[in-house]
């Protein structure tokens, strides 16, 4: 179980979470990036503009 | 002042394309070619062992995910193999062309993206490491200097981030922003389709004629790369570039074609 | 005006070098810098499958015979990888850098020699299908213009021929050939060894300084591609360039410490 | 057996003579190429200046 960055509500991940992977926070939305599965941690996922690159 | 694209996907003839311009050069009209090179990418990175990585975002756009050993690979076949055989060509037919990626002199510079969300099986996913990015800024004292000495632009992505990391950039927008910066007559961009098809399978269902105001209603039978052209037409035309073609690089004359307007023509 | 060219054998640390470069740009001085980029060319030809053929002349000079696939890989890494690179890494340290090879608005023109009298196996041969040649002339006004616009330029081969072929040119003498162009105070000859040595397994024999009318004399000594350095610095010096130093890439501030005069120095 | 271009002398070459070798006419002393080896073929092999190419 992972703590939300912005209002610290429980984050349920299953077992095959990855490094790198988005998951919202179900009690304010926020996108959340699992920087690390193992320790789990959890970090505000960067904003993301519209697309780019070729 | 027309600003010409042609892409380097697969079956594009530079041969004709470089005929073709040499004809323009003659009779004195300017311009600046803007060249791709995906095909022999993909290619080479296959040959090196590092088999390209299409991600798509969460709207459905679709890049090649850079990181600095594609980047090094992306600029072997744009800057090394195909823009210097291109001006090679350009040379032997009597044109004055001289050939720039957009880091050279920070002809092209916008903003790094350095990390991309992905959705990738079904999960999204945060990439880091991505070395692409938007052109915003186009460095248009460069291509006067060097237009007004008579010298014919041969332009290639990468761009140039403003903190000066070399970017991967769509060469379609990139396009659109030389010609919105250049204040164009003209946008062309040319690639291994008609123009837009309404039937993708069907390459005589090409719409002819778009209106302006009319074309975001035409994105959704847009398809693939074929979105990032609708798109980059549009920001031309919002920019003030008179008109935009689509249209087809496979064929005879494909440029002299296209200026005449053969292909999709976005025109008021 | 001082032109320096920097080769691409291995071991050469370009981060120092661009340091080093940004130091002469911040204090206003003008140069040229001209780079080679072989010792990679021969690993990325290996790695295609088309392992660098080279090949020695009846009178014992060593060269890569370049066919067009060989000269297709050789703009990958010189016009791509390197070039690209280097221009990407002065601009992060603020230099206004642009990158050209000698087929940019034929920058760098000369004669092609279609084949090559070769010595293999003990069999006198003849090559043909060689893109190779030799620089002959030297399109100054471009160099004006752009340096005239507080630009540097980064120049690599290949040269173009007068009939517009891409060609192999030797990097030493093409530096040469552009020091002699611009009238340079100064060309400066970078590569992995500390200039020229009695011995060549001592690297403490440097050979400190040379009167240009002794330099002949020196030519025995000079083994393997030090023979080309010694002929390209012969050449520039006969053509009015005031000093040759023939100096180490791989040492810290490699330019700074060879405008300095640590290497080989030939003046009179 | 082949032929001197130049002095038309007649010029032997070895069973094992390859395509783009390079032979001297015993008589005239001039270079010439073996432009093909069978039927066996020579010509004036092309002036030589000194070396070019990196």
């Amino acid at each position: 179980m992972a703590k939300c960055i912005e209002c610290d509500a429980d984050v349920k991940l299953g077992s095959d979470v990855e490094t790198g992977e988005i998951v919202d926070c179900p009690e304010c939305g926020t996108e959340l990036e699992v920087v690390n599965s193992d320790p789990l941690e959890l970090a505000r996922a960067p904003e993301e503009e519209e697309d780019w690159g070729e | 002042m027309i600003v010409i694209k042609v892409g380097g996907s697969r079956g594009i003839n530079y041969d004709r394309v470089c005929a073709d311009l040499s004809g323009l050069y003659q009779r004195g009209e300017k311009f600046v070619l803007v060249h791709g090179g995906s095909y022999e990418t993909n290619l080479l990175s296959e040959k090196l062992g590092k088999p390209p990585r299409f991600v798509t975002s969460a709207s459905g756009y679709e890049s090649r995910f850079t990181d600095r050993e594609t980047l090094e690979i992306f600029s072997m076949i744009y800057c090394g193999k195909m823009n210097t055989a291109i001006v090679e060509k350009l040379q032997a037919l009597g044109v004055k062309a001289i050939g720039l990626s957009g880091v050279d002199g920070r002809l092209l510079e916008g903003v790094r993206k350095a990390s991309v969300k992905i959705i990738e099986n079904g999960k999204r996913r945060i990439l880091h490491g991505d070395y692409t990015g938007k052109v915003e800024r186009v460095n248009t004292e460069l291509i006067h200097l060097l237009a007004g000495a008579g010298y014919v632009l041969v332009v290639s992505p990468p761009a140039i981030s403003f903190e000066g990391e070399a970017i991967n950039v769509d060469g379609d927008r990139a396009a659109a922003k030389i010609a919105e910066a250049l204040k164009a007559d003209k946008l062309i961009i040319l690639s291994n389709v008609p123009g837009l098809l309404r039937d993708v399978a069907d390459e005589s269902s090409l719409v002819p004629h778009i209106i302006p105001s009319q074309l975001d209603s035409y994105m959704e039978i847009a398809l693939g790369r074929m979105k990032k052209k609708i798109m980059a037409a549009g920001e031309a035309l919002a920019a003030g570039v008179g008109e935009v073609v689509l249209a087809d690089a496979r064929i005879e004359q494909p440029i002299l074609r296209a200026v005449a307007g053969q292909g999709t023509v976005i025109k008021a």
